[in-house]
């Protein structure tokens, strides 16, 4: 773990696990949101953003009321409508950094056109999806991940529709950089934090996140105490060795599809990443444009000019 | 009209009779490829440069590769209150422009038509023919080539000619319009401009009008332009630099105007996937700190009605704007209709009291702008301003603003909140912190679930009570603030007339008619929806009716939308309504009629049984 | 209450003390983990079994791993008009649970507590205590690895040995639960039930209770159950074989419900992406022939109001369930409020009128299912069910409907339509002609532009006016189809109390009570919103005072939502309003209480200035 | 063009362009809408598909009032809510053939949801997306398909945001057939309506129609005679051949997504197509399985037994 450095906020104060605690949280115990909390703790320890210019947002459900429980700036607003808040958020506060934290049923079924065109217009922010292939908070109907066969409240059953393939979404959304973690794996979730933070662009990551008490085991084939595996993907070091030939290159989009497309439980990391200019810039391209047009005139001045136009 | 015998410089002196107006009304019909718009902007830009008042009126094809559409001015030195219920001059570039609207045109009033394509029956003695042969003229003064496309040029130097304009500023008008679209297209427009005022109208008329007089001038410059441009630079004079909105008819415009100018003031408008993003984006700019807008037309005003109930909630100031078109569902999407006012006040779930407001003209939309910035940021609600169809698309002239007066230029407050911090202290008013401010203590989680003062979800009962007053009391305590409207006109009597938004100028026309009957007749007008200002009682009780004039449905009550509101607040049999629903602006002469009708039928006013 | 003396068998005849009770109310408050629902529904159940009236009244933790928690029932011989003011009996498995419950207790009630878990403060006066190790014997019974899983069914056999239940009936009810869930659970259950049963909680206190009479046998057997249910049920019965949703608490257990049930009739129920998608699925089953449904909470119903504008404007019928909760926003989802109405009658931009009804109690549910479906499909029109979460989770036994009679099975209407085929004739109702009807010339598209009678889109002044006027008429022609409501008590006099919804028993209680004070009070009960049946008039003009009860906010201008719905019309000063916000059902006395407050201020009733 | 065989609706009438010609279009002289109508009635007059069974859906946009054109059973639904709105048709009618016209705004900006939950659930009808790169009916504003630079009222200096590819997220969405086509080739759209339609599922086929009001010549690069190129695809006749190995399978996935990355204008045909059991047919088993359960009982049967458990 770093200790604080240059990024130190002014004030002088240190994001420690204490200060970042806000509400006890809600959960079920044993519910993977916990180590999601937990990783995410982690993290901002170790980047030392300034505790005031981070913005934890939500939609609805158990997931999301992620942002009660970290004690920075946030918002809980309404079920599925968490990422154009966030864009809102973003374009007009370059300054800020913005994560939404919200579940399967939040962002990949009522919300999800907001999250592919929140992703093709790559607006900076940080977006994580914790995965429980169930409705947790209104207590177990189908999500859009839950697997044919399971047994849920509205199908009772077992579901029949066939469930989304959340990388291949996140990958065709255009999002500039798409990971996967699992709860079970606190290291590996701030890792990926991590990485998804210093991304400039649209960046998401799904976290398997265990329901324990409506879906219960869901993802033990993906956690090795219990007899599980938990598949991490090697990234090319582009080292020349032949070993590098097989590693995932996360630049490749087609490859980054292949991964999507392997047998469940499939594989960890970092699927994809690319560069794209953000909306955020392009933007302020724009209004740069637009001022030098305006040559440094008060925004009276501009308005009054207009005006004259119009007489 | 009788004139004032200032004298004047006719254009050429000989033997024509000179008549003089206080104003007259032109309806211009044809299709909407021809430029009639054009026309009539320029009209009414005209008039506003020159001190005059000035309205217009148009109507959309409803097929989307044009087709027939009218645009009507009406200008003068009195003050214009209407688009006019007739025209005094008709000018038909088709045949069926002259059958659609010979019926608008006022006995002894002028048709001007285009002899080339339009056979009026001369054998009608309503009317005065003049028959121009526009389309060949132009033809002629622009080139072959050119085909028709200058005819609008033509028919606006023809009328420069006849109502005695001052073309000099006319011609300015079209090279601003035209400069940047290329030389040729500038030299083509004048010459078109110069054939049409070099064609002896007056002398074949054997007539000029002139108007009756400028009015005094009073220092202040007029600015010529539709309600939605209006609205748009009302918001940036308020100081709102952030939005985000999604296309729908009459809405658009306010942001198309947005989305070019907001970077020129370092701001931002952001079109959306949808309106349910659209007003997401925008309270996510307003949580940031900003007084942000977004905006739609009816079928987009459902589609927000999730989200304005958490700004309610969360108590975010938002401006919402709102021009209403005929409805239900898709409708008449380029009708007018005042029918989402209800919608306006009640249409999120649960108890979610919000600001409604409606500008009266085009002048009333910047005002209302700067208005609706105002209170949201005050009482941190968001404020709907409704407007409508006709005021999107009329075209007024008013005095300039006085911006340096009321430019805003936005600032975030990120200074450091306290511990005691609380954004929604129960005994005074919301104070949030935006991100980015340093905060001793709990950082806020801005929630739409029911909260304490602290913003912290609570389920407690006690707290819900406190909290739904709370946000009731604060538009309560805005209500207090409100001034109480003047009445026009008569100041007790027979009947006052109530109304909101684009009716006011028709309204007051029927005023002035009324009272030259020797009615006792007041009009008060209601810029404040929700809250309404209080006092009004005091004004209701002085006369014996209070009509209601609205362009909405009279329900299944008999009531129209405001009148059902203000029954319900004040519980008077005396509140009754007129109401119309055909998609149209209000003719002065369908007020009369309601007044009269209305009044006629007394009896049901005070019986104790209505609507059996 | 007093008692009637029919003879009865008591479980141990020796030395007891036999109190006869009319009804009695029973709070169990643990946690949700506890099941102690459970226990609630058993007793519901059996009381429903031996024709006795019973409520029940429970609150959902906020957490979602459960939290403390109640179930309370109301069980009787008299009429059980609601859950009750105060507990009779408190059941506490914990400290918190008598902390946070034992205000709820009357004096002289009995405080049942675990004295594994619980110290109450013995010196107390008020209570009488009954200290049961509920935990220890219930491992005991059931063997330790069962941890404390049975303390419900120990509770069970304990309540039914005091109350001098009928055991058969309630281990029938066990088993008939757990069969299913392997024997062993079953086992379990039973086990803990009999060691509940074993215990001498008769001789401790030294009495049972026992419940006056069973009511009069009319033939008729009771079925038991919960709002939500009653709801989903009445849909099936009244034909309603398809329909989409998308979950929110507390509406989901109707969808839960139709998705399992309806495959055994034929039909179909999907969950949608969302509200939206969800609301026009189920549009496009109306359209293809089907009388379908949709529904949800507060913010799904915010979602649906642009689709719902489209059904009035397409004329196509729709039912449409609104649970409603605490708003506005998220709120207070599992908390009660009926703050969802002037939303359901006026939450679509421009004119769309609807239908809304509201259901006032379980068995209520049920009919409005029934009626809502016969409007829709008679007129045409989308139909709101405005139900509530107390409603909604609230369980009472009621008379088995007689399904002979009500039962429909709905047909699909493919006829061939000739060439006179008008799907909104001027003159008539709508006749849809659903795909797969052949038609002799144009095939209609269904719209929602404004169109004419053949459903052509048009934008003409005259078929707008008319075409508004036809979905206006429409309603008001069901309005004149409206039986008018019976007032209940006094049929003229000082106060007439006016309600919708769940608020029915609280309201029928208190007037009862009022006029046990030889108060002349009347109450009358609004099934039907919009339209509101003709004639109410002649109802309120009896009494000097006209108190509306509701829960929702007195708003702006003081006035409930249906109160102010009432007073648009009506204009009536006697109308007022009597409302609370804090989430939770009326009590009888809050009602009683805001009967005194507004008669003492009489004043202001009728007053020309109110709300200054 | 066939004539009619036995599928002749029984009352004997057929299905000619007249018979099928509904209001005339007010549609701008030259758009491409015009030719995906013709092509339209052409593919009916080929199919001969019984009269009143066919039911032709949109939402709102110039594309939208498709349904007026055809003398069909309609419906003219609100902006975006089409295909769930078709849903409810096809899955309590599965005698219907249901067909959903829209645009590009209407199909992927505020409807881009609905497309991907009913492609997932393989909902069985047809829908055609008539993309012209521009928002029509509201008079030129930047859709979700208009390029990077094109002018609009809403990017009066050229749009900045990235398109989606419709290609690549049709495929994504889990649709079984899917298919793109241009308005200038009539005969294609033709054979693309008849392989969608025969197909059961969902099936969706992108059509570039040009709006010559707002985007003239958008989509010249693929028609001949403006020296564009129209690139058929060329699929796997499975005959051995060298040349076969070159050819395109629909059934591949991955390949579909390669056809979709190539360089503007790419290519037209079927990308992809493969059979999945579909939502209609997944209910049904579900009806039949409960339909099992209760035996033959009528309604009202069932009704007075589920009441009876709750005496
Ligand atoms: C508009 C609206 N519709 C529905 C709901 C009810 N609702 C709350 S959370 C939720 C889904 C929860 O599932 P998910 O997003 O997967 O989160 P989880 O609880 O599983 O973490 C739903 C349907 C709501 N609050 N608002
Ligand atoms: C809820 C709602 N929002 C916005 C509109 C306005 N609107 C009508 S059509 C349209 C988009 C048209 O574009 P597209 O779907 O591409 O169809 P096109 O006209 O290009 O064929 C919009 C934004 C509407 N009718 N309803
Ligand atoms: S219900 Fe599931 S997702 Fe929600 S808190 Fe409990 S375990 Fe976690
Ligand atoms: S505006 Fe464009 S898409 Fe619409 S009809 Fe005209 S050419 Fe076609
Ligand atoms: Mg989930
Ligand atoms: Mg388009």
């Amino acid at each position: 773990m770093s200790t604080a450095t240059a990024d130190t906020p002014p004030s002088g104060e240190k994001l420690t696990r204490k200060v970042l605690t806000g509400d006890h949280p809600t959960w079920c115990p044993g519910c993977g949101d916990f180590a999601v909390l937990a990783a995410f703790y982690r993290f901002l320890e170790q980047e030392q953003i300034p505790h005031e210019k981070i913005v934890t947002l939500a939609g609805i459900g158990c997931s999301s009321r992620f942002p009660y429980f970290v004690n920075t700036h946030g918002g809980h607003y309404i079920h599925g409508r968490s990422l154009p808040f966030a864009v809102g958020v973003s374009l007009s506060r370059d300054d800020l950094h913005v994560f939404v934290f919200g579940g399967d049923g939040d962002g990949f079924s009522i919300g999800g056109n907001h999250l592919d065109h929140t992703a093709r217009k790559n607006v900076n922010l940080t977006y994580v999806i914790m995965d429980n292939f169930v409705y947790g908070l209104t207590k177990k109907q189908t999500s859009p991940t839950s697997p044919i066969g399971f047994k849920s409240k509205t199908d009772p059953t077992g579901a029949i529709d066939q469930p989304i393939n959340p990388m291949k979404k996140l990958l065709a959304s255009g999002a500039t950089f798409v990971a996967r973690s699992h709860a079970a794996q606190v290291k590996h979730m701030v890792e990926m934090y991590r990485r998804a933070y210093h991304h400039k662009g649209f960046s998401v990551v799904e976290i398997l996140s265990e329901c324990v008490e409506f879906y219960p085991g869901a993802f033990d084939a993906a956690v090795p105490r219990k007899q599980g595996q938990f598949i991490e993907i090697e990234e090319k070091k582009h080292d020349g060795t032949p070993e590098d030939e097989k590693r995932h290159d996360p630049s490749d989009e087609e490859a980054a599809f292949r991964l999507a497309h392997l047998e469940w439980p499939g594989v960890f990391g970092v699927f994809y990443e690319t560069q794209r200019l953000t909306k955020n810039e392009l933007e302020a391209q724009l209004n740069q444009r637009a001022r030098e047009r305006v040559k440094g005139k008060s925004d009276l001045e501009i308005l009054r000019d207009t005006f004259a136009k119009m007489r | 009209m009788v004139s004032s015998d200032r004298s004047s410089q006719p254009i050429s002196g000989a033997a024509l009779q000179k008549e003089v107006l206080k104003d007259a009304v032109i309806r211009l019909a044809g299709n909407s490829q021809d430029g009639i718009q054009t026309i009539g902007g320029f009209l009414a830009r005209l008039a506003g440069r020159t001190a005059q008042e000035v309205m217009t009126y148009m109507t959309i094809p409803s097929t989307i590769s044009g087709g027939p559409s009218i645009f009507q001015v009406r200008m003068g030195t009195g003050e214009v209150l209407s688009a006019g219920d007739s025209a005094d001059f008709l000018v038909a570039f088709y045949q069926h422009s002259l059958e659609s609207h010979i019926d608008s045109l006022r006995e002894r009033g002028v048709l001007i038509y285009d002899s080339d394509h339009v056979k009026p029956d001369l054998s009608d003695k309503r009317f005065i023919y003049f028959g121009v042969p526009i389309t060949g003229l132009t033809i002629e003064a622009v080139g072959g080539s050119a085909r028709e496309k200058g005819k609008n040029m033509f028919v606006l130097g023809l009328l420069a000619r006849m109502f005695n304009l001052q073309i000099d500023k006319l011609r300015q008008l079209i090279q601003e319009r035209f400069a940047s679209k290329g030389e040729s297209v500038l030299r083509n427009a004048l010459l078109a401009f110069d054939a049409g005022f070099a064609y002896p109208a007056d002398s074949v008329l054997k007539r000029y009008y002139y108007f009756e007089k400028e009015k005094d001038e009073d220092g202040r410059v007029q600015i010529t332009m539709d309600g939605n441009q209006a609205l748009a630079y009302g918001l940036i004079a308020a100081g709102v630099r952030y939005g985000a909105g999604y296309p729908i008819t009459p809405w658009t415009s306010i942001m198309e105007i947005l989305r070019s100018e907001l970077p020129k003031y370092g701001g931002t408008f952001v079109q959306c996937e949808d309106e349910l993003a659209a007003i997401s984006t925008a309270l996510g700019a307003a949580y940031a700190g900003h007084t942000a807008v977004t905006g739609s037309s009816g079928p987009g005003l459902s589609l927000k009605m999730e989200a304005l109930g958490w700004a309610v909630m969360a108590e975010i100031p938002l401006i919402i704007v709102n021009i209403q078109r005929g409805g239900p569902s898709t409708g008449m999407p380029t009708n007018v209709e005042q029918s989402d006012l209800l919608q306006a006040i009640y249409g999120s779930h649960g108890d979610a009291p919000r600001v409604v407001i409606a500008p009266e003209n085009v002048e009333g939309c910047f005002y209302c702008a700067i208005e609706a910035a105002r209170i949201a940021r005050e009482f941190s609600v968001p404020v709907i301003i409704l407007s409508d169809q006709s005021l999107a698309t009329r075209i007024e002239a008013f005095p300039e603003p006085d911006l340096e007066k009321l430019m805003i230029t936005p600032q975030l407050d990120l200074a450091p909140r306290g511990a005691d911090f609380k954004p929604y202290p129960l005994d005074g008013p919301t104070r949030h912190a935006p991100p980015g401010a340093r905060i001793d203590g709990k950082y806020p989680t801005v929630t739409g679930l029911e909260h304490d003062e602290h913003g912290h979800p609570s389920a407690n009962p006690a707290i819900h009570m406190r909290m739904t007053a709370r946000r009731r009391e604060k538009l309560k305590k805005l209500a207090a603030s409100l001034p109480r409207p003047e009445i026009y006109g008569d100041q007790e009597g027979d009947v006052l007339l109530v109304g909101w938004g684009s009716t006011w100028g028709p309204i007051r026309e029927a005023v002035r008619r009324l009272r030259a009957e020797d009615k006792l007749v007041g009009h008060v007008h209601l810029r404040h929806l929700h809250p309404l200002p209080n006092g009004l009682e005091r004004l209701f009780t002085r006369f014996r009716q209070v009509f209601v004039v609205e362009m909405n449905d009279e329900g299944l009550y008999g009531f129209g939308q405001l009148a059902t509101l203000l029954r319900g607040r004040y519980a008077y049999q005396s509140i009754r309504s007129i109401t119309k629903t055909d998609g149209l602006p209000y003719k002065v002469r369908e007020i009369l009629e309601g007044v009269r009708r209305l009044s006629a039928d007394h009896v049901s006013t005070f019986s104790l049984y209505p609507n059996l």
